[in-house]
């Protein structure tokens, strides 16, 4: 390899996170009337950013290597590095990055503080990306911290007490968990000094460790990652900060700060303890159940939600244990359902938050009960919402099934046929909870006028708001449609676990 | 080596100085303390002598004991003026006195 | 009771300080250098044959410099409070013949005795500070004795002052600028000039302690604010 | 020609200048010369870093005749330090102070005050740093008396009892280690006490001094429960001068304790002396934190968390005190790294705040509603400065935290990472008290004061530093192990 | 020591500790500022009897602490008449003398 490509193939990764971190400083510096200048900075950084991971993925596929190391103190590397698993997050971090963009800039039209906003946004992608790209478990808390603090200014955005009180709640959760997890890595540090992902089971070769002690680490780090998780019992923060703008949940609350934590999991599951030490220490078994419960537990509680975004917040809860009972199955195709849940979660229940934030931005309509007859006012809107709840349940051939369907299979390969009885519970009970929305939306008529109805003839919403929609929502489609086929979410799935976790 | 013996004048001296410092520190009348501890500060220019140190005497006989101690009388002076002045009826008489006595009795 | 209880403490503290210290001075070694020696030694090379003054202003010149540095924060603060919240007239002074009389015999000996310990320091105990202090000694007189020292005052005369406060440190400066750039280490005085420089460092520093010294007396704000005084705060704490 | 002697001359030179100049040349003036300052301080540290640690024997008279100033890497790296914090609140103060009364004090303390500063890092001999820590004392009064209303007199007047208080505590414990071994350098006191070892008989005397000068440091540097005087002193303050209190003049008294402890050697600093300091430090960060919590006014929630932030910088007397070897660099490195964080961020705070307080025009921090619509980068350099006083990455706060971390694990220590871990998040909680109101969007006053950019940019310039250093530390770590116990295997 | 005599020195180091401790008291138990810098004082005094008598005692003249009490002085009079200027800018402002106890 020559010099000047190895020095592209270090910083390659560098510049995927300094796309977002460099249109968020200009974002800063611009004023806040300047909003052609600014969205049109956004837009540019968001497709770069997506071009840039898109080449980067291609290489992955071809088994080139890209990897930055840097020193910060002795013992201490900032490390940036793409493999398989990380360009997956990070490829669906910039595709709705892409699209949440455009639909802010919709939803945000004169409303003030916009530099603001999309400065701590673009903030809050360079750290995703960075999380997505981090090479070493230090790396990933940077970031992993950095998405704390830049995701606070976008849950109070509003300004209103109930969202300053969300974000104090937020930051108590969010906070308290960064210092578990940074004692948790400290304490690994010690035992193990600079754990690099990817060095293949990394742990595995401590045999003089005393089982106690790691297990009380992977509880410390996985108690730390959690609560971004939003696993039982550390979930109270995520329905809570649901007052922040429409977009704000549909990226943070569906893909960012929740995936952040389910992905690190991924991580230390795989990348830091190996899974077959996981397997040996017996943390394994406890954190699947946790899951299940989280599971059951979501969605029981989405039931009882009368406001769209609450039950939708819920349902966050419940679907995100998913990835995290994927990873606890001890096999591959498990693995395959969580890591591809990773994805296809994100991609339905984006399209969800939108089509709530369309329902709130057109018609005012907040409440569950507020809905009927929306499917004849905003069909568009309305059709992708009901792709979104399909996909929650599993129908086939949607995204959704494709997940539980690998899930059950690893599952059943793992010895853990109870898993079946989650995940039939668990699509039940998605049912139940979407499936009266669908009713209200498509088959009830309007109950008098909309709460706070903005266009005055059913135009379904604004195109800014209406495109990111229904582009998602096709997505979700697509990739339950063509799972098989290659570059599909299924198959970097598989290529994720054929590559690094079935050597 | 010269160690010379302390004499009774030394002894004298130490214990002067240590009765002039208490006297400067627990005299009731803030003026009554500033004047022992003009007195003090003589002795130790004294004492300096004693210690063969006739630099530090003349700059204790003239700074420590004399700037110092008129800086503090005239600040003294000060407060009192202050609090007697403005008030030509009776009663701000004893108000003024507490001013120097002060805390020393609560 | 809280009184009792602060005395009960203050005793304490102290009686544990005397302890320590007594521990300390009857339980501390035989030194393991002889300064005084080495002292003795070098002050024939130094450019003052008393070894105080050798001391104070060769060997830890450096120290003396800081100091009088200390002594200018404390004149500029006085002078910036004072300016910050400017005074009323100056009316202060004690208008007494006998007074006037008497000083008009005793200044003049003052000065002469600040010359006099001003130029015996090199050899004998005397030296910038005892003959600043004196001259210090006299002003203060001159101000009890209602004489105003009219050359400071306007803004003028507050420059002047300034000036004048300035001189002593500038001239120390300016000599460790001196040697240091004549390739010595800083305030490594010739042989051939060190007891002219140390002279001419003592004289500016003479004038200027003396002015500070001063100024610290004269800039206390005089009686005449006593009118401003809020009726309410005059009451002390009990 | 060396640099050392310009180091303190030039700022000297500046006092005595601009107690003559006429008032509107003295900002300029002061900005130019601190830059021209921060250049030489780089001189120094570039040739620290190429040639090992520097000395001057002043007058030509080694010590102990003499005094000397010497520079090794921690020396060289405070002068820097000062050079970076005192640049931006130079011009601060000259934008700032324009035209006010204060201005005339202002300059010549502000260069008595950098004088004293690096007369301190440079000093090697005893009783020249009790003369430093006096010129510093009586200028950072000074400062802090420059407004002179009734709050600024008194808290300048308890600042002032506590510095004569801890100076004179610090001059006994000079005359003792004088009386016990006849020398004042403080080369000849580490060697002497390294040959003696503990079982000497002046060990006592030795102990005593160490004792009572420790006392008086600690009092100056308003360790917890000595920090009584700190709060209305740099809380009342006008802003570059609370920001140059908090950042740099407190540090001074630690940086001398530090300089006694290593010179004494393990032998005469018992580790439970050391955990002593450790604990104090520890009741520091979570009493300052808990007060910074509960204060109405910015500055002075801003002034309880340098309460705190001082508490962390202790935790090096029991971590270095250790006889691993591993947890003392750790320990070294993380307490300097921490030190440099906090000058940065908390002098960059500082001024924000005073940015944010003279655009509100009110103290209180719940008067700060609305301010983020129309001040956010004051508010964006109080949130920089915040990242790294809470520990949150990427800032040098954090990566300071993360080493001392290290050396509690490596130690054994395990009580400090409750320390550190519990400190981090009541720093959260009272920086984010902040942001809850400044994020509130609310019928309050739409018109603010608007602060010359000058400001603002000098505030985010420091802010953005307490930033940038957590990502390039290592260098500037290296630099400061040059000519440090660490460098030739003695903790 | 061994001198069986109290050597003049030593004497007046030990007066110096006395003062020290003296000094420490008034400090602590009075709260009038004018008090608290007599006290000051008094212990500043104490502090320079022990430099130069400790250093002294059994070694003859030695210059060198002499030269620091010299420094010390200036000093001490430096604080105390910053601290009267300061006493008395709080006097004419508030009308105390001595500082409030709340803090």
């Amino acid at each position: 390899m020559s010099g000047a490509s190895s020095l592209l193939h270090a910083l390659l990764p560098l510049a995927v996170i300094a796309t977002s971190l460099l249109a968020a400083v200009g974002i800063f510096v611009l004023a806040e009337h300047r909003h052609r200048l600014r969205s049109s900075l956004n837009l540019a950084a968001a497709l770069a950013k997506l071009a840039l991971v898109v080449w980067m993925g291609l290489g992955v596929l071809e088994g080139e290597r890209y990897a930055l190391r840097y020193t910060l103190v002795d013992g201490v590397a900032f490390v940036l590095r793409a493999d398989a698993l990380g360009i997956m997050f990070a490829g669906l971090s910039s595709v709705l990055w892409l699209f949440t963009t455009i639909y802010a800039i919709g939803y945000l039209e004169n409303a003030p503080n916009r530099s603001r906003f999309f400065g701590f946004f673009s903030l809050c992608v360079a750290s995703t990306v960075g999380i997505a790209l981090a090479g070493n478990l230090f790396t990933f808390f940077l970031f992993y911290e950095l998405l704390t603090l830049s995701t606070y200014p976008l849950v109070v955005h509003r300004g209103s007490a109930k969202a300053l009180a969300a974000g104090r709640t937020y930051l108590v959760y969010t906070l308290g968990g960064g210092a578990v997890l940074l004692l948790g890595i400290a304490l690994l540090h010690t035992l193990a000094g600079d754990v690099a992902f990817g060095a293949g089971a990394g742990l595995a070769a401590l045999e003089a460790v005393s089982n106690p002690q790691l297990v009380l680490i992977f509880a410390l780090l996985v108690g730390g990652l959690g609560v971004k998780a939003a696993i039982y019992p550390l979930h109270g923060w995520l329905p809570t900060a649901m007052v922040a703008p429409a977009p704000v949940s549909a990226l943070l609350h569906a893909v960012a700060v929740v995936k952040a934590g389910a992905f690190g999991i991924v991580r230390v599951v795989y990348d830091v303890f190996g899974i077959e030490l996981a397997w040996q220490l017996g943390v394994l078994g406890p954190l699947a159940a946790l899951a299940s419960f989280t599971i059951l537990y979501g969605s029981l509680r989405a039931l009882a939600q009368t406001d769209l975004k609450r039950r939708l917040a819920f349902s966050t809860v419940s679907q995100v244990s998913y990835i995290v009972l994927g990873i606890s199955l001890f096999g591959p195709l498990g693995t395959a359902g969580g890591l591809v849940h990773l994805l296809h979660q994100g991609l339905m229940k984006i399209t969800l938050f939108f089509c709530a934030g369309n329902y709130a931005e057109t018609l005012g309509a907040h409440r569950v009960d507020e809905l009927d007859g929306a499917g004849r006012c905003m069909p568009a809107t309305s059709i992708a919402f009901t792709i979104g709840a399909f996909g929650m349940i599993g129908v086939p051939p949607l995204a959704g099934f494709v997940t539980k369907w690998y899930l059950g299979l690893g599952a059943l390969e793992a010895g853990m046929g109870w898993v079946i009885g989650v995940l039939v519970a668990s699509s039940l009970l998605n049912a139940a909870y979407f499936l009266p929305i669908l009713h209200r939306i498509w088959f009830r008529p309007q109950r008098g006028p909309w709460p706070d109805e903005r266009f005055r003839q059913c135009h379904d919403t604004h195109p800014l708001l209406l495109m990111p929609t229904l582009a998602t929502a096709a997505f979700s489609v697509v990739a339950g449609l063509f799972a098989s086929l290659p570059y599909s979410p299924l198959y970097w799935a598989t290529v994720v676990v054929g590559r690094e976790y079935l050597p | 080596m010269s160690a010379l013996p302390a004499n009774a004048f030394d002894l004298l001296l130490g214990l002067g100085l240590i009765a002039c410092a208490a006297g400067a520190l627990l005299s009731r009348e803030l003026f009554r303390a500033i004047v022992m501890f003009i007195v003090f500060g003589l002795l130790m220019a004294l004492a300096w002598v004693r210690l063969r140190a006739p630099d530090i005497a003349l700059a204790e006989a003239a700074i420590g004991a004399g700037l110092t101690g008129v800086l503090l009388l005239d600040t003294l002076g000060y407060l009192r003026r202050r609090f007697e002045r403005p008030r030509p009826s009776p009663p701000s008489a004893p108000a003024a006195h507490t001013s120097d006595k002060e805390q020393t009795r609560s | 009771m809280k009184r009792y209880l602060l005395i009960l403490l203050a005793a304490l503290a102290s009686l544990a300080v005397c302890a320590a210290l007594a521990l300390a001075v009857i339980e501390r070694p035989e030194a393991r250098t002889d300064l005084p020696r080495v002292v003795a030694h070098s002050t024939e090379h130094a450019g003052a044959p008393h070894p105080i003054t050798a001391v104070l202003l060769d060997f830890r010149s450096y120290d003396t410099l800081l100091e009088v540095a200390v002594l200018l924060v404390a004149v500029v603060v006085a002078l910036a409070l004072r300016e910050a919240q400017p005074d009323g007239p100056d009316r202060m002074g004690l208008d007494n013949p006998l007074l006037r009389a008497v000083m008009s015999w005793l200044l003049p000996l003052m000065v002469l005795v600040a010359a006099y310990l001003l130029w015996a320091g090199s050899t004998r105990p005397g030296g910038a500070f005892q003959a600043a202090a004196v001259l210090a000694a006299a002003g203060v007189l001159l101000r009890l004795a209602g004489v105003r020292l009219g050359g400071f005052a306007g803004e003028r005369g507050a420059r002047r002052l300034r000036a004048l406060l300035v001189l002593g440190p500038a001239v120390f400066v300016a000599v460790g600028a001196g040697t240091a750039l004549g390739g010595r280490a800083f305030l490594d005085y010739p042989a051939d000039w060190a007891g002219g420089l140390i002279l001419a460092i003592e004289l500016a520093l003479t004038l200027s302690i003396a002015l500070a010294l001063l100024s610290l007396f004269r800039l206390a704000p005089p009686q005449s604010d006593v009118e401003r005084l809020p009726e309410r705060r005059r009451r002390t704490r009990e | 020609m060396s640099l050392l002697p310009a180091l303190v001359m030039l700022p000297l030179s500046a006092a005595l200048a601009s107690t003559l100049l006429p008032l509107r040349w003295r900002g300029p003036l002061g900005v130019a010369l601190a830059v021209l300052l921060a250049g030489v301080a780089c001189g120094l540290l570039r040739t620290v870093v190429g040639d090992g640690p520097q000395a001057h024997a002043l007058g030509g008279w080694a010590p102990p005749l003499g005094i000397a100033l010497v520079a090794d890497g921690l020396a060289a790296g405070m002068v820097v330090l000062t050079a970076t914090v005192a640049l931006p609140c130079a011009l601060h103060a000259a934008l700032g102070l324009r035209g006010e009364a204060v201005e005339d004090g202002f300059w010549p303390l502000f260069w008595f005050m950098w004088a004293a500063l690096n007369g301190i890092w440079l000093s090697a001999d005893l009783f020249n740093l009790y003369v430093g820590l006096e010129l510093l004392g009586l200028a950072a009064v000074g400062l802090v008396a420059l407004k002179g209303s009734a709050g600024a007199l008194a808290a300048a007047m308890r600042y002032l009892l506590a510095a004569l208080l801890g100076s004179l505590a610090y001059l006994i414990g000079v005359a003792l280690l004088y009386a016990a071994w006849g020398s004042l350098a403080l080369a000849d006191l580490a060697g002497f006490m390294a040959e003696a070892g503990v079982a000497q008989s002046g060990s006592l005397t030795t102990l005593v001094a160490l004792g009572l000068m420790s006392a008086g440091l600690l009092l100056k540097t308003a360790l917890f429960p000595l920090h009584g005087w700190l709060p209305p002193a740099h809380g009342g303050a006008l802003p570059p001068v609370s920001a140059l209190l908090s950042a740099l003049v407190i540090k001074a008294s630690l940086y001398i304790l530090m300089r006694l402890w290593i010179m004494a050697g393990p032998a005469l600093t018992p580790l439970a002396l050391g955990w002593l300091l450790g604990a104090l430090g520890a009741a520091a960060v979570f009493w300052g934190g808990w007060m910074a919590l509960r204060q109405a006014r910015l500055k002075h929630l801003v002034a309880y968390s340098t309460v705190a932030q001082i508490g962390y910088l202790f935790l090096f007397f029991p971590l270095f005190g250790v006889a691993n070897m591993d947890a003392a660099r750790l320990a070294w490195d993380g307490t300097l790294l921490m030190l440099a964080a906090h000058a940065l961020a908390k002098a960059g705070m500082f001024l924000a705040a005073g940015n944010l307080v003279l655009a509100v025009g009110s103290p209180h921090i719940a008067d700060l509603t609305g301010i983020s619509r129309f001040r956010p980068l004051s508010l964006m350099s109080f949130g920089l400065a915040g990242v790294s006083l809470m520990g949150l990455p990427p800032s040098a706060g954090f990566t300071a935290k993360w080493l001392l971390l290290q050396s509690a694990l490596a130690s054994g220590q395990w009580v400090w990472i409750m320390v550190l871990v519990g400190g981090g998040l009541l720093s959260a909680a009272y920086v984010f008290r902040v942001f809850r109101h400044a994020f509130v969007e609310g019928p309050a006053r739409d018109r603010f004061a608007s602060p010359p950019l000058a400001l603002e940019l000098s505030a985010l310039a420091l802010g953005s530093a307490s930033i940038a250093l957590g990502l390039v530390a290592q260098a500037p770590l290296e630099w400061l192990r040059i000519g440090s116990p660490l460098a030739t295997g003695v903790p | 020591m061994s001198a069986t005599v109290l050597a003049t020195d030593a004497l007046y180091a030990w007066v110096g500790v006395l003062l020290c401790g003296l000094g420490l008291f008034g400090f602590i138990i009075h709260r009038h500022l004018l008090r608290r810098l007599l006290a000051f004082n008094v212990m500043g005094s104490g502090s320079f009897l022990l430099l130069v008598g400790l250093a002294q005692d059994g070694r003859g003249i030695d210059p060198v602490p002499q030269a620091l009490v010299l420094t010390g002085i200036v000093v001490a009079v430096a604080s105390t008449a910053l601290a009267l200027v300061i006493f008395r800018r709080w006097h004419r402002v508030s009308g105390e003398s001595t500082l409030p106890e709340d803090v």
